[in-house]
Formats: structure tokens, sequence, C-alpha cells
């Protein structure tokens, strides 16, 4: 074998980057931002937002349509991988991060919006998504997922108030120790395999040699960081108080973006975990993930029922949600990689939809306690029916994207129950189906306070319709498009990649 | 030449102190330090695996976590010291603005 | 015209619940116009239907059907997965599709009067009208789940804002409950889209020759390239289609629904559980005792004519629902449940008629009476031959036009009053004599009195149930105490409200108990007209049912017969 | 059954106030009776008083037994419709209430770990973890 030299390396290096050019342009833009804010001085301006703006589009528009094929799948000495998963991680980050950049940009007296931190962090939140999905190396995942939490701690500071630093703080407390478990089952999954790299034969049969026990503890780090990451239980704990705090355009991306790449983190390692590479992580897909994801269902459903507060009720629908995330992607290993993708890009469509129409109620209404928004639908109508039909959404039932999305992943459930006769994983798939009926009945107060209650009292100064009503609108249109032709919807997403 | 046991036990007792001073300690550097303190344990690990299976990885793993650290350390302090500015302690019980 | 009916029929109200809300606010009382024209469109296209249907019969027993590809998704593992436009009239449907035109023209009629926030009430009514007739004429599964979870909105819309006092309560009732009804169905759906496959879409997505025009041979074709493997798993098409998904051949062998499977859960198969989830889902709808505390509630709240609606239209969805959906596809199940199915019959019938009998308040005392007839439709179901389905049939429909001539009436006490409590009138014959003798007619046509559309339904369904070999012989027995209560609860209504020596409970109410007005009765005559006339001439209805009811049994016996075939092969 | 349909009908015919009056018209049989008057004569010594007895015993038997026992099982329906009603509100609809009170009850013991306080946060995540562990591995 010959010698590999630093040259040869480099040589590789170098001719693999084009393929890394959307992560490229991703961080072309924060230097831009980072730059044109010490040339401004720091001074608070839109500016940063166009810059960001303009940069990502470039990014997703060479993304879609003219991004290179690389000759293998892997790219960098295996660290980083280059498949649908990755472009579609790549994408749905991407569209999230321009749906929180506009909603930023638009019309808004608070300060955070035109400083150059606040995109600075959100590109930084960005491209650990970004990497993250793609990462098919332990040490590509850590990496990765420290980029996300940083950028996450600092971002959740960013109204610079003793609530959010308080909460940051936590946050930050949370995820350290998230990845000090994580980092800790990676160096004995180091040294009983002798590598970090999952693809590398060596390192499954490594890990078959080891009794079922040590095979579950080594697995316990990655779940974590996972569950942490996606704000599964019983580490979801962090999330109630971070939503509450941190600024509402990164509230609406932090339930997304690292939910839907962390999910894919955990795709990936069901594409690679078999009952004949490791029994004893097998049983994590059996039994442990869709336990969590039973859990999850449960504390993110019946907790929102008691929410009285619109923005704390979406803080544990996104924890339910994320139930059904890991559900798709828990599932879509064996019966369909579709219901996953599918669900992501709905949920990433009504959930910036549900966060920005609760916004524009708050900003009218003045206060997000849903029993104070009585008799508002008949003053705002057009928001107000908006939002019914993304609660409609959410709730997953037709006519809108969410029924599909939620009817594809409860079938791709069903289909590996039926290969697989896992208990656990039925067990998942009917809580799934039948936490519909409570999240029927929370999402449904917001629509019941709207509709059926009446106020005297109005103080409405409605006139025109507002830049971002018209980006809801768009949202709502593309979940009901999304259901009266889903075929369109799983055409666009195979196309990209 | 140390066993590589001996240093894993060394690992394995550092990351338990490191746990056992996250949760149970008032003071927010002082957690802050049972974080490092649990990052280290690891880093030893793969340290030590890495002189076991005379491979670079692990090196190079424990070389990133090294400076992923510092960063957590910064931003945490950073973090810490805004919360000190708002509250006036660091006693992490006293923090508690933000419940149900 | 004729080709496109159907979809006029589903999409007139639709396209009038757009120029509904896009009225100006200034021209909302136009509102009412634009339903009242667009049901009665309806009306009169459904009065072609009846005539179009007479003439023909086509050989799948589908009289008219409009068949368009909806959308095909290419899922990987899970195959393909499409589903169609497919909507047509049959036997079965037929009645329903007529008596929900005629119900929800009266709807209009009889929402006339309501003066709040009407053009959302119109809009709601017309996506409502829309939602019911594509419920009863879609024949692709996905396509009736789509109108029939649609249908719930609108519902707890109607019910939530121009309801009583309690409405906030009863709407969200009526959709949680309906909700988990249709989250059953759904789990069946999914399940049917694991276990089988259209054999035609299959053929023309792989590329089998079409050797003859005959689409029966041609999918028998296809079924054996499926068998023998030559058309491999994930290159099926899966699609709900309703007139092929009865057919056993179109369920893959040893997938989680087909007869071959043995895996039990708590002790049913997976085939019974499914047949079992329907029923519960359906039973929730018609609503099958102990699954119908929704009803009286809802009936209570909601202004009268969504009462109208809700009993004249939406109940009968669950029993056709059964028709159409559960017996067709799981007849093995069917078979084995029918008699259970015939008990929460007679229990919803006796159980319905007793709680109506301890009723206080008028319209509670209808809606109970409802859950009691509705029994029979379940009853005369599981009986499974000719009497007892077409009796179902006929039930469905005459309790269609019976139950909303009483709301209406009880519509007409509330009106004058804005009080129900049958215990605060006495004597009302002395003040409104017209409206005493409407009410009598209309209870005596409730209570199944020979003449009377009810009585046939009845007569049909108790013959039914007698002759089957799957409902023991003591159970119509008992059904038949459920129709002595009903002359007891109808009668002694009759006796303490309208007889005797005039008693109120306010004495200011004197003036305001005025007897109908041209209005009411062009609402109740009609209605009387027909239950009188369907109770005269019952072969004008069994004349359009017959073929499909014929149709379903002799599917349902011959599916029966060959997957208790297929399992003891 | 039967008697119940009796039952139902005795009630309502009792309890209602204007009763039907019967009116014999004077027809064939009537002047036929008058014609034969001894006849009539002789029936009303001795048939006549017999069957007076015995219709007064068919009536006593008639309105105080039959007819008490069929009150008796008419007013036995009605309070079986009471009870069955009692049944219907507060045990069936009371089973669906019950439920989804249960619901709410669980959501806020769901909820109410956000003390506040990272640490204990984290004991609990921790301590579900291994719990979850424990319970894979006894598995």
């Amino acid at each position: 074998m010959r010698e590999v030299t630093i040259t040869d390396r480099l040589s590789s290096i170098s001719e693999q980057l084009p393929y890394l050019l959307p992560e490229g342009l991703v961080a072309i833009t924060l230097l831009a931002v980072v730059l044109a804010n010490v040339i401004l001085k720091g001074k608070d301006h839109r500016v940063y937002g166009w810059i960001t703006l303009v940069g990502l589009l470039i990014a997703i528009g060479y993304l879609c349509f003219f991004s290179l094929t690389p000759p293998s799948s892997t790219l960098f000495f295996g660290l980083i991988q280059w498949d649908q998963h990755s472009q579609y991680v790549k994408v749905i980050a991407l569209l999230g991060t321009i749906l929180t950049t506009l909603w930023s940009l638009s019309a808004s007296n608070e300060k955070f919006r035109s400083k150059g931190e606040y995109y600075v962090l959100v590109l930084g939140l960005l491209l650990g998504a970004m990497f993250l999905g793609a990462s098919s190396h332990l040490l590509m995942v850590y990496l990765a997922l420290e980029t996300l939490s940083l950028s996450g701690y600092l971002a959740t500071h960013l109204k610079e108030d003793k609530r959010s630093a308080e909460s940051s703080m936590k946050y930050l407390l949370f995820g350290a120790v998230s990845s000090g478990v994580l980092l800790y089952s990676l160096s004995w999954v180091y040294g009983v395999t002798g590598t970090l790299n999952p693809l590398s034969p060596t390192f499954w049969s490594q890990l078959n040699g080891l009794p079922l026990l040590a095979q579950i503890v080594l697995g316990l780090g990655v779940t974590f960081a996972i569950a942490f990451k996606i704000s599964a239980a019983p580490a979801h704990l962090w999330a109630p108080d971070v939503y509450e705090t941190a600024p509402l355009p990164l509230v609406a991306f932090f339930s997304v973006v690292p939910k839907i790449a962390a999910a894919t983190l955990l795709l990936r390692l069901g594409l690679v975990v078999s009952p004949e590479t490791a029994p004893g992580l097998n049983s994590y897909w059996g039994t442990l993930w869709p336990a969590i994801i039973v859990a999850t269902l449960l504390v993110g459903n019946l907790a929102a029922l008691l929410q009285g507060k619109a923005m704390r009720l979406m803080t544990y629908s996104s924890i339910a949600h994320s139930g059904f995330l890991l559900l798709a992607a828990l599932a879509a290993p064996w019966a369909s990689v579709d219901a996953f993708r599918i669900y992501g890009l709905v949920y990433l469509i009504m959930n910036f939809a549900a966060f920005g129409l609760i916004q524009q109620l708050h900003q009218h209404t003045g206060t997000d306690r849903i029993s104070q928004w009585k008799g508002w639908g008949q003053q705002l109508p057009y928001p107000a029916i908006l939002l019914l039909v993304v609660m409609i959404a959410l709730v997953g039932l037709p006519p809108t994207a969410g029924f599909i999305a939620k009817l594809i992943t409860l079938s791709a459930v069903f289909d590996v129950y039926s290969h697989t006769e896992s208990v656990w994983m039925a067990w998942a798939g009917g809580i799934g189906l039948f936490s519909t009926v409570v999240a029927l009945f929370y999402y449904l107060k917001i629509p019941y306070f709207l509709f059926f209650k009446k106020n005297e009292i109005f103080a409405t100064n409605h006139s025109r319709i507002s830049y971002r009503e018209v980006l809801v609108s768009v949202l709502t249109l593309l979940l009901l498009i999304g259901f009266f032709r889903s075929d369109l919807m799983l055409e666009a997403l195979n196309r990209l990649f | 030449m140390v066993p590589t046991s001996h240093v894993l036990f060394l690992g394995a007792a550092l990351f338990c102190l490191g746990l056992a001073i996250i949760l149970t300690k008032k003071n927010t550097i002082v957690v802050l330090m049972g974080v490092e303190l649990m990052l280290n344990a690891a880093n030893l690990n793969f340290i030590a695996f890495a002189r076991m299976h005379e491979s670079l990885e692990g090196q190079i793993m424990s070389l990133f976590v090294i400076v992923l650290a510092a960063a957590e350390a910064a931003v945490g302090l950073a973090l810490v010291l805004r919360v000190y500015q708002y509250f006036k302690t660091a006693d992490i019980d006293r923090i508690n603005s933000v419940r149900e | 015209m004729e080709d496109k009916l159907l979809s006029y029929l589903i999409f007139i109200p639709l396209i009038a619940a757009a120029l509904v809300v896009f009225l100006p606010s200034k021209q909302a009382q136009f509102a009412r116009w634009v339903a009242l024209v667009a049901t009665s469109l309806n009306l009169w296209l459904g009065a072609g239907l009846y005539f179009l249907f007479q003439g023909a019969e086509d050989t799948d027993g589908l009289a008219l059907f409009e068949k368009q590809a909806w959308f095909t998704l290419d899922l990987g593992g899970l195959g393909q997965w499409s589903a169609d436009y497919f909507v047509g009239v049959d036997g079965i449907s037929i009645t329903m599709v007529l008596l929900s035109v005629l119900i929800m023209w009266v709807g209009v009629i009889a929402s006339w009067k309501v003066q709040t926030k009407t053009r959302g009430y119109f809009a709601l009514y017309l996506l409502l009208t829309s939602s019911v007739l594509g419920s009863f004429l879609a024949l692709d599964l996905l396509l009736f789940y789509l109108f029939f979870e649609f249908m719930l909105l609108p519902m707890y819309f109607l019910i939530g804002i121009w309801g009583g006092k309690r409405r906030e309560y009863a709407s969200i009732k009526f959709f949680l409950y309906t909700l988990v009804g249709s989250l059953f169905i759904l789990a069946v759906i999914i399940g049917l889209y694991a276990s089988t496959y259209h054999p035609e879409a299959t053929g023309e997505y792989v590329g089998v020759e079409r050797t003859t025009d005959d689409a029966l041979s041609y999918a028998r074709s296809v079924q054996e390239d499926v068998e023998t493997g030559m058309i491999a798993q994930d290159q099926l098409v899966r699609k709900l289609d309703l007139t092929q998904l009865p057919d056993p051949r179109n369920t893959l062998v040893d997938s989680v629904l087909s007869i071959t499977n043995h895996a039990h859960w708590l002790g049913w198969s997976l085939r019974g559980l499914a047949f079992l989830l329907l029923l519960i889902g359906f039973g929730i709808k018609l609503p099958m005792v102990p699954l119908h505390t929704w009803l009286p509630d809802a009936h209570v709240e909601a202004s009268t004519p969504i009462s109208v609606v809700l009993a004249g239209v939406l109940l009968k969805i669950g029993g056709y629902g059964l028709l159409r959906i559960a017996y067709p596809i799981f007849p093995d199940a069917a078979v084995s449940f029918s008699t259970w199915v015939a008990g929460f019959g007679v229990l919803s019938i006796v159980y319905g008629a007793y709680t109506a009998l301890a009723q206080t308040d008028l319209k509670k005392l209808i809606a109970y009476s409802s859950v009691s007839h509705m029994g029979f439709v379940l009853l005369g179901i599981a009986a499974l031959n000719t009497e007892g389905v077409s009796g179902a049939i006929y039930q469905m429909f005459s309790h269609g036009f019976i139950s909303p001539l009483l709301f209406l009436l009880a519509g007409v006490l509330y009106d004058r009053t804005h009080n129900r409590n049958i215990a605060d009138y006495r004597g009302l014959g002395q003040v409104m004599p017209k409206y005493t003798a409407v009410i009598g007619v209309a209870f005596f046509a409730s209570l199944g009195l020979p003449g009377f559309s009810g009585f046939i339904a009845e007569l049909f369904v108790l013959i039914g149930a007698f002759s089957s070999e799957f409902v023991p012989t003591w159970m119509p027995f008992v059904a038949l105490l459920g129709i002595v209560l009903g002359a007891g609860y109808y009668l002694w209504t009759l006796q303490r409200m309208f007889f005797g020596p005039l008693q109120l409970r306010q004495s200011s109410w004197r003036e305001s108990l005025t007897d109908l007005t041209p209005r009411e009765y062009l609402l109740t005559l009609p209605l009387v007209i027909a239950a009188l006339l369907f109770g005269l001439f019952p072969q004008w209805v069994l004349n359009l049912t017959n073929g499909g009811v014929s149709r379903l049994i002799e599917g349902v016996t011959n599916n029966q017969a060959l997957l208790q075939l297929l399992e003891n092969l | 059954m039967a008697l119940s349909v009796l039952g139902v009908a005795a009630v309502l015919f009792r309890k209602r106030p204007g009763r039907a009056k019967v009116e014999t018209s004077p027809g064939i049989l009537a002047r036929l009776s008058y014609q034969a008057l001894f006849l009539d004569l002789f029936y009303q010594k001795t048939v006549v008083p017999f069957s007076v007895q015995v219709g007064k015993a068919t009536n006593w038997l008639d309105s105080r037994a039959w007819d008490g026992l069929v009150h008796l099982l008419s007013k036995g329906q009605v309070v079986g419709a009471q009870l069955v009603q009692f049944a219907d509100r507060y045990l069936v609809d009371g089973l669906v209430n019950g439920v989804a009170k249960l619901a709410k009850r669980v959501g806020h013991w769901l909820s109410t770990p956000r003390s506040g306080q990272i640490q204990t946060y984290l004991i609990r995540a921790l301590a579900v973890t291994v719990l979850v562990l424990a319970i894979l591995i006894l598995w």
C-alpha cells in the first residue's frame, strides 16, 4: 500500500471543495455580514438582512439548479456524505433560514432584527444544520452539533433581557451536559472499534463483538444528543424556556431546522444499523426510539393541552411534532424515505405559517394569551381564517398537506410494524394517530376564541395588507396545494435530489 | 508505560466527578467547570484509545474537543457574566425568572 | 350535462360558497339568495338524476360515474399510491343523494331568518352541502375520507357560532367524537393501502397488454401476474377504488389484511379488527349506543336548520359507510360480527327509546328518538338479506324526512317562546290547532304508523331480521318493544303538551303562540307529504334501491365464500 | 310486552281529560228489542243481574287488578327510562368526559416539571434515561 502523503490529501481536499459550494456560499455570506458589521461600525442597519437574503438565495439557487454530483458519495475522507438526505437537509435548512430572514426583515420595531450579530448567528445555525445533515463521521457529527448549539445559545440571548440571559445560560448547561455525555460515549465507541466512522467495515464488526448490554450503553450518548437537539422526551425540558425567551423568528427556526437535521442523523444511522450489523443497537430502533417517540408524543400533546398562551402552546406542540418527525425518520430506512421528506417539508411550511400568524395576532391584539383573542376573528377575518387552515394542517386533517404528511408517515410506520412486528412501533404509530384527537382539542382553542367568543371592545388599526401577511398567505396556500396535488410536492422533492 | 486501563479509570472518575459537580453545585461558574471536567474526561479517553489503537483519529478528535470546549467555556462565561449583571448572583437556584 | 352531473352536484355549492365569501359586506343579505339558488339548482339536478337513474344501470351497477386521475405518489418501499376523483351513483347511494339535495334545500329555507354573520353562515352551510354530497358520491375511499372529514369543520362552526347556550361544549364534543371515529377509519385506510392494490391501474403502470376490452378479464390477468410474482411488490399501484376493494383477489397474499394472515390482536383477527374499527367509526356517526352521547348535545344546542341537516343527512353517512365500505370490503368479518351489529342495533333501539321516554326537552326527545330509529338501520344491515338491507336504506331515507320535520316543528315552538320544556306547556291544541295537527301527524309518522314511510322501513327491517340467519330471533322481538316505547313517548308527549286545557308556564307566551306561518307550511308540508307518499308507494324507493341492494348482498356472500375458500387453502 | 302497550295506552287514556263520548245510535237492534219486550223483561229478571254481577266483578278485576298491574308496568317503564337516562348522562357520557379530564390531569402533571431549575431538569432527564435503559436491559 502506497503511503498517502500530505500533498495527496491536500489535493484531494481541494478537488472536493467545489461540492461544498452551498455551505461555502453560506459561510461567505456570514463573513460578508461580519464585514458589513465592521464597516458600518456595528450600527443597526437593514443591510445585514439583505446581504443574508441574497447570499441564501444564491446558495439555494445553486443547490437546486447547478449542484455538482461528486464521484463518490463520501467526501473528505468519509467526514461528509453527499446524498439525497444531505441535499434534502440543506434545502430545508436554507428554506427555513430564508423564511426566518424574510420574517425578520419585515417591518417591526424589535431592535435585534437590524443587528449584524443576529444574522451571523442565524447563518451559523444554518451551517451547523447543513453539516449535521451531511455528516457521516462521528467527529463531524460532534462538530456540527456544537456549531448548532453554540450559535443557538447565543441566539437565545439576542433579545438582551433578563429572562433570555437566564434561559440561554440554562440552555447552554443542558447542551453542555448532553455533549459531554455524547463525547464520553463516543470515546468508548472509538475505544472499542478503533474508528469513529460508522461507514467503515470494522466499526460494526467490532461493535457486534460486544455484549448486548455494552452495545446499548454505547449508543446512549448519540441517542441523548439527538433527543436533545430534536427536543424529544426526556431531553425536552429545556425547550419551553428557550422558546419562550428567544426572538420569535428564531423560535420558528429552532423548532424546524435543527430538528430536521437531527432527525436526518437518526435516519442516517438507521440506514447503517441493521439486525445483522449490531443486534444490540438494533434494539434501539425496535424499542428505545419508539419508546422515546411515545413519550415525546404524550408529553408534547398532553402538556400543550393546558397552555393558555399561543406561543407556549406552539412550543409543546412542536415537541409533539418532534415525535412525529422521529417516527418518520425511524421508519424511513425500512419503508419510505419520502414519508420523512414530505413530513419535514410540510412541517416547515406549517410551523412558519403558524408562528407568523400568531405573531400577527399578537401584534394586533397586544397579547398572546389565547383567551384574550376573543372575538378577533370578526375583526381580523383574514389572518384568523389563515390561522384556522394552518391549525387544521397542524392537527393533520384534510384538506391540508398536514393530512398527507401524517397519512404517509403513519403508513410507513405501519409498514415497518408489519415487517418487524415491533410492538413498540405499533404503539408509537397508534399513539401518533390518536394524539390527533388531543391535538385537535388544543389547536382548535385558538379558532375557538377567535370565532366563537364575543368581545365588544376593539382597538384596531388594521388597514393595509402587510408584507408578512403575504408571506403567510403563500405558505398557507402551499399547504392547500400540497393536499390537492401532493404528487407535485413529491415530484418537486424528488427532482431536487 | 501507564496501562490504558488506568487512564480509562481516571477518565471515568473525572466524568463522574464532572457530572456530580454539574448536578449539585450551586455556583454557576463551578458548574461550568464541571462541564469542562466531563469534556476532558472524554479527551483523556480519546488520547488513551488513540495510543492503544495507534491511530490518529482519537487525537484529532481530542484536539477538536479542546477547541470547542474553549469556545463553549467562552460562551458560557459570557452568558454567566450577563446573568450576573441582571441577577446580581451566580447562585443557580436563584436565577429563576423563567418558569411556569 | 349528463356526464358531469355528479360533479355539478358537488361543485355548485362549493362555488356558491366562494361567491358568498366574496360578497361585499353591504350585500350580505344576498348570501341567503345565493344559497337558495345553489341548493335549488342542486334540487333540480337531483330530479334530473332521478330520471336518469331509472333508465340507466351499468354493468357495474353504476348508473352514472365520473373518473379522473387525482394524484399518484411514488413512495419507494411503500409502492405507488394513487387516488382518483371517482364519483358515481348506484342503488345504495341514489336515495341518499336525493335525500341530501332535498334536505339541504329545506335547510336553506329554514335558515332564512339567520341574521348574525349571514355570509359566514351560508358559506359554511354550502361547504357542508358540498361535502355531504361528496361523501355520498365518492367511490374512492380517500376521496370519501376527504369529504367525510371536511364535513366536520363547517358543522363545528355552525353549531359553535349559531347554536344555543352550551354551543361550545356541544360543538367541541361533536368534533372530537367524530374525529375519533374518522381516525378509526383512517387506521383502516392505512391498512388497506398497505395490503391491497388496484389491478387495472397496476396493469397500466407495469404495461400489461390489454387483450380484450373487458375490464374484468384484464383485471384477472393482472391479478394472476401479481400472484405468480411477475409483477413485483414495489410496482403495484395502490388505489382505494371502492368498486375494486371488495374483490378478495386484490388483497395481497400474507399482507396485513389478507385472510391468510393469522396474526391476532387481543383475540381478534386483523380483518375482524379492521371491521370493528370501521363499525366504531361509522357507529359514532350513526350514532350507535354507546357511542351516541354527542348527538343529544349537538341537537339541543344546534339551531333548527342545523339540527335538520344533522338528523336528516349527516347521520345517514354512518349507515351508508357501513353499507358502502365496511360490509363489502370485510364480508367475512361482517358475517361473523353480524350478530353483534344486530345486538348493538337492538340496544340502540331500546336504549334510545327508553332515554327518550325520560326526556323533558322536546328537542332532546327527538334526538334520542333518532338514536332509536337509527338502531333499525344497524339491525337491517346486520340481517344481510334483501329485506333487511332494503329496510335499512328505507329507514335512513324515511328518517331523513321525518326527523327534519320533527326538528322543524320543535323549532317552530322554540321560535315563539324560546322554551322547549315539555312540562311547561299544556293544551297547546287550543291555541295552535294547525300546529298540533301537523305535529301529531309527524309523531304518528315517526312512531311507524302504517301508511307512513317509517312503517314500511321498520317492517322490512323486522322481516329481514326475523328471516336472517345472523340475527337471533329474540332480537327483532326486543326491537318491537322499541316501537311500542316509541308509541309511548310520542303519544305521551302529545297528551302532555297539546291536549287538555291551556296551561303555560308564563302567561306572556299566550300572545306569541301564533299558529303556523306560510313559510312554516312550506317547510313542513312537503315533508309530511313525502312521509305519507313513501309510506303508500314504497315501490318508488324500492325500485331505485333493489338493484344495488341485491348486488351488494350478492357481492358480500360471494366474496365471503371466496374468502373462506382462500382461508382454507 | 303487549302488557306494556296496554299500560302505556291505559295511562294515556286515563290521563286524557276529555274522554271520547261513545254515542249509541238507535239502529235495527234497538227497534227489535223494542218489539220483543217480553224477552227484555225476561232477561232483566234472569240474565241481567247475573251479568251485572259478572260485569262488576270483571270491572273490578279490570280496573284494580289488571289495570293496576298495567299501570305498575308502565310506571316501571318510565322509572326504567329515568334510570337509563341517568346511566346515559353519568356513565356513558361521564366516561367520555372523564377521559377528557384525565388527559388534562396528565397534561398538568407533565408540564409541572418546568420549575426553571436546570439541575432538576438534568436530573430528571438523566434519571429517565437510566430508567428506560434499565427496563430495556431487563426486557
